[in-house]
């Protein structure tokens, strides 16, 4: 915290280039974040033409060689999960949410902050960079399962998987750095009266998911350094030519693996509940249950990582117990997705856009809930595993939360962002686009899935038992372009909007969180006068009140006589 | 100036403090993961204590000692610190650095006569881990070493009056890294 | 609706399959009312003048009921779905019936390859056979699969069988299945194993008692 | 007090380097597994010994602790999940 300089005022590049400003830092990985999602949506693309249309040109590329389309699963998982899931719904809204809802002026180590995005942006240059050397990007898989990432004459590729671990590597050392940020900010910068059990759920979730991702990650990391010595040093970690172990790498990679998934999750849900909340006009049912649940899932993650080898060789007596587990892990959920409904019962809806992706976040991700169910029942995955029932399954989970749970995000703090407003027509427009053709892609994926197609095949064509599933094949591949091109929508209104939307209030929505006290965009140093905090952030509807909501900052005395 | 966090940061550890545990809880599962690896790697193959006994124990025993050693140096550091005695503290802190040095020297002997010897990386799956587990530590150690180094010159600069608590926190680290040895000494050359 | 599949031709296939569906009622009927309920609340509580929400925050245990009955519905047919569960994993991956014929079945870029042990019953010996993507087995019959990998980890699959297991280096998993039907169904790799993954697919034939026993003397003619 | 607490470090210190020639001899006198019960456990002794009082986790509040062993929780958890595949491994050719 330095000296007050609130109205300092420094040049271009130490506002928007090396700034540290955690608000200037989340809009950089806002950036980077939806580059990347636009290269992922590439890659997603050329995937299905080559499944619909198996060795074809295709539009705009060409033929896609079967060593290219290993490399393009392999970079669409990778940009997805790793530069485009992470950044979005960790460093933006974690970046931008965070200090300004405990009333911080800024993170706790905003210099720290500040080297985590450009570390970030360093794992972004390698990956980038492995699209362009000789014998391309990595083409094993976004799991990277030695022994074929362990070996170039393996996957026929070269100096790529290298640098995707090496990317990786920093990746994860850049999240590191980024949750350690998060958890001492908010253990130590929260504004006086604002205590643990009054922070937005969003918050908790936030944290939660810093937590899971550092104590999961390590073992990884420490995967990843053996991975590379096969590689470059002729070890034998993954090699059981050398006395090593396949397996190994698997388990190492899925106890990340696993607690990833609700590091990615935790924060989307997050905002669902915040948004919905708000345009409901009530406060979050059952809020302590729904932060204890959070922790609980937090710690079940760790407890359920071997569901993602049930059929790997792992010792069979394994799978029962983990079954157990990964299948119980639906109690905690259930407990938040009823606590949600409930939120909605007796509520007064406003079907705004950031409200209308808050409910497809709710909505699809049960869909993706109860599908989990059939791949966590070890039997059932023995038919379901590396079809493209899983695909389909994990596509409808995350897809929810990154992408419907980061459009709400996006539209309904853009005010308080850049201090304008996101058309609202263009955004439903989004919304009804994005919903229609999402479930036009996913929703015949599963069948695909249970004919037994496989995942990373190029050409289904070439197997007899999937001849008749081309046509739903074609169909999804349809759904999904179009589903690619109704993002334009939203490019146009961000632009737009950006450029020439509505100028915001300080509190569009009449919302409670704090980061609503101040103005939109906030200061340098956020708040003017530092805020006090005298209740909770879920004051909507309060029967004596009477506004239909009352802000964090709002004292006992006057609560029930100011309208806010 | 921090009137709006004076009423819970009283309660709470300064912030360098909590964040410092956080980073070490992330080391933590890194070496963790590693060590499991290792050891049930280890129990479920036979061999591994043959190539152990290649391995220059007095070398290692001796490396031990000056870890141990500087754990307490810096820790003595931080004492001074604390009282100010910033020229005690630079003592303690060189100490520390020089240490850390020779930890890193005798590694590298070792690491030279066990090339010498034939046993590189490759050499087998025990080979491997030792040279990832005992090369990722000297890596750590090689970090706190720069840190230090960036201490001790804030001595002389004075600066390090101004941040007393920085000696505790590099401390924090370098005890870690002082305690994963702890560990990997006795699996690698003991067991 | 049961043809999402493809048809089943192993004896334990109904019992995957059979857990399939006893999953799928439970979450459909969980689908529609989650689903349901939260499209009528859109519908019946959508922003009126003059109507306020309801201030209700779970903080009494009579409100909070609400959730937690249907929670302790789920956790009731969660553990349904693992004890059903239990029974069939152990059934495919778990004990394995004595084997009629036990072949070894290798994995490599990008083929699969099956070893027969011959008429002496023994592998590494002189008599043994060696087919490329060539798995011939009698119907009716208890078959065990000994599978391995010779360079990366590839997926022995069996989509009319139900059954899939990966092949890994290093290591020797047994599986094992009964055909229940005569005729010729595919083994695809599921698991991906470098450029020619896509493609890489052998077959299995299930043969009637007496064609089998053709097979094996056209392969063995001394014996 | 300062001066104390330096002495209070240097006894630490003693213990320490007390224990590291404890678990080398129980290498070369006892008899292998009991030696390498005896040197791990001496190992955790000296580990606790640094973690309490090098780096004052005797002075901490319950979160630091928190922070220091559920990581080390999860880590056991890991080893207890590898314990079949790598230490049993039934399929092992």
């Amino acid at each position: 915290m330095n000296q007050g300089n609130v109205h300092q005022e420094f040049g271009f590049v130490r506002r928007y280039i090396i700034s540290t400003d955690h608000k200037v830092i989340a809009k950089q990985y806002l950036v980077l974040a939806l580059g990347w999602a636009v290269l992922g949506a590439a890659t997603a693309y050329l995937i299905r033409w080559q499944i619909a249309h198996p060795d074809t040109e295709a539009f705009g590329w060409g033929y896609i060689e079967p060593q290219v389309y290993n490399a393009l699963v392999t970079m669409h998982g990778t940009i997805m999960v790793f530069f485009v899931a992470m950044p979005l719904l960790l460093s933006v809204f974690g970046n931008f949410l965070i200090p300004l809802m405990i009333g911080a002026r800024d993170m706790a180590f905003p210099k720290l902050n500040a080297l985590s995005f450009w570390i970030f942006f360093l794992a972004s240059a390698v990956l980038l960079a492995s699209f362009f050397i000789p014998l391309g990007p990595a083409a094993a898989g976004w799991t990277g399962y030695p022994p074929l990432s362990a070996k170039n004459e393996y996957t026929g590729g070269g100096y790529g998987t290298d640098l995707w671990l090496v990317s990786l590597a920093l990746e994860f050392a850049s999240f590191l750095l980024g949750g350690i940020n998060f958890l001492t900010t908010a253990m130590n910068l929260r504004a006086p009266g604002l205590t643990w059990f009054r922070l937005p759920v969003i918050v908790w979730m936030q944290l939660t998911a810093a937590v899971i991702f550092m104590l999961s990650v390590g073992p990884l990391v420490a995967g990843a350094i053996l991975l590379l010595m096969d590689r470059n040093l002729g070890t034998t970690f993954y090699l059981a030519d050398g006395g090593g172990d396949p397996l190994l790498w698997q388990h190492l990679f899925w106890f990340f693996g696993h607690p990833e998934v609700y590091v990615l999750l935790l924060p989307g849900v997050g905002i669902m509940l915040e948004v919905i909340t708000v345009f409901a006009r009530k406060p979050v049912f059952a809020y302590r249950p729904i932060i204890y649940t959070t922790i609980i899932a937090g710690f079940l993650s760790f407890i359920v990582w071997a569901h993602h080898q049930y059929i790997s060789g792992m010792d069979p007596r394994l799978a029962m117990p983990f079954s157990i587990t990964t299948i119980i892990i639906s109690v905690p959920f259930a407990l938040i997705i009823f606590s949600i409904i409930a939120t909605l019962w007796g509520s007064s809806i406003t079907l705004t856009s950031p409200m209308l992706f808050a409910l497809g976040t709710l909505g699809v991700f049960i869909f993706g809930g109860l599908t989990g169910i059939f791949n966590g029942s070890a039997p059932v995955d023995i038919y379901i595993h590396d079809t493209y029932f899983v695909v389909a399954h994990f596509h409808y989970t995350l897809f929810s939360s990154v992408f419907f749970g980061g459009f709400a995000g996006i539209y309904f703090w853009f005010p308080k962002m850049f201090g304008r407003m996101m058309n609202e027509t263009l955004g439903k427009v989004h919304f009804w686009l994005t919903f229609i053709f999402f479930n036009g892609v996913f929703i015949p994926m599963h069948l695909v899935g249970l004919r037994g197609m496989m995942r990373r095949i190029s050409n289904p064509m070439q197997y007899e038992f999937l001849k008749a599933i081309e046509p739903l094949n074609m169909f999804i591949t349809l759904m999904a372009i179009l589903l690619i091109l109704s993002q334009l929508v939203f490019v146009v209104n961000y632009f737009w909007s950006l450029l020439r939307g509505k100028v915001a209030e300080d509190n569009p929505w009449q919302a409670n969180t704090l980061e609503w006290t101040t103005s939109s965009p906030p200061p340098h140093e956020n708040f003017v006068t530092a805020p006090a905090v005298y209740r909770w952030p879920y004051d909507y509807s309060l029967p004596d009140s009477t506004a239909d909501w009352l802000p964090q900052n709002r004292s006992e005395a006057t609560a029930k006589l100011v309208t806010p | 100036m921090t009137t709006q966090t004076a009423a819970i940061s009283e309660m709470e550890s300064p912030v360098g403090k909590n964040g410092t545990w956080w980073f070490l809880a992330s080391e933590i599962p890194i070496f963790g993961g590693l060590i499991a690896a290792y050891i049930v790697m280890r129990l479920g193959s036979a061999g591994w204590s043959e190539a152990s006994s290649h391995l220059n124990f007095t070398v290692a025993l001796l490396n031990t000692f000056l870890l141990l050693t500087s754990s307490m140096t810096i820790v003595m550091a931080h004492a001074a610190v604390q009282r100010a005695a910033l020229k005690r503290a630079a003592h303690f802190l060189g100490l520390t650095i020089l240490l850390g040095l020779g930890f890193l020297g005798m590694k590298a002997f070792e690491y030279s006569t066990e090339i010498g010897h034939g046993f590189l990386p490759s050499s087998g799956i025990f080979w491997s881990f030792y040279y990832g587990m005992t090369g990722l530590h000297a890596l750590h150690v090689l970090a706190g070493i720069i840190v230090n180094v960036v201490l001790w010159s804030q001595t002389v600069t004075g600066s390090l009056a101004q941040q007393p608590h920085r000696v505790e926190l590099a401390g924090l680290y370098w005890h870690l890294v002082d305690i994963i040895w702890i560990f990997l000494f006795p699996l690698l050359y003991l067991a | 609706m049961h043809d999402w599949f493809p048809e089943n031709v192993s004896t334990f296939g109904g019992d995957v399959d059979g857990i399939f569906w006893f999953i799928f009622y439970i979450v459909t009927i969980w689908f529609f009312i989650t689903e349901g309920l939260i499209l009528y609340f859109i519908f019946r509580y959508r922003h009126k003048p003059g109507r306020r929400a309801v201030y209700a925050t779970g903080n009494t245990w009579s409100q909070l009921a609400w959730v937690l009955v249907p929670l302790a519905i789920v956790v009731v047919l969660d553990l349904m779905i693992d004890i059903r569960g239990a029974d069939v994993w152990a059934k495919v991956k778990g004990q394995r019936p004595p084997a009629d014929l036990v072949v070894r079945g290798i994995g490599k870029q990008f083929n699969w390859q099956f070893v027969y042990p011959g008429p002496d019953g023994k592998f590494d010996s002189e008599d043994d056979l060696t087919t490329d993507n060539e798995l011939h087995v009698p119907v009716g019959k208890v078959i065990h699969v000994m599978l391995t990998s010779q360079d990366v980890i590839h997926s022995f699959f069996l989509p009319h069988f139900r059954l899939k297991q990966d092949a890994v280096p290093g290591r020797q998993i047994p599986v094992w299945f009964e055909a229940t039907k005569i005729g010729e169904y595919e083994i695809p790799c599921a698991e991906l194993c470098g450029f020619g993954h896509s493609g890489m697919n052998g077959r299995v034939y299930v043969h009637s008692g007496e064609n089998y026993q053709k097979w094996l003397s056209e392969k063995w003619p001394k014996s | 007090m300062d001066s104390v607490h330096e002495r209070h470090y240097l006894i630490i210190w003693l213990w320490l380097i007390a224990l590291v020639a404890v678990s080398v001899a129980a290498a070369s006198v006892l008899p292998k597994p009991h030696a390498i019960v005896l040197i791990f456990s001496v190992a955790i002794v000296k580990a606790f010994l640094v973690a309490k009082h090098y780096m004052h986790l005797k002075n901490e509040r319950a979160i630091i602790y928190a922070i220091a062993l559920v990581p080390i929780v999860f880590v056991m958890i890991l080893f207890l999940g590898l314990v079949p595949d790598f230490v049993w491994h039934l399929t092992k050719k």
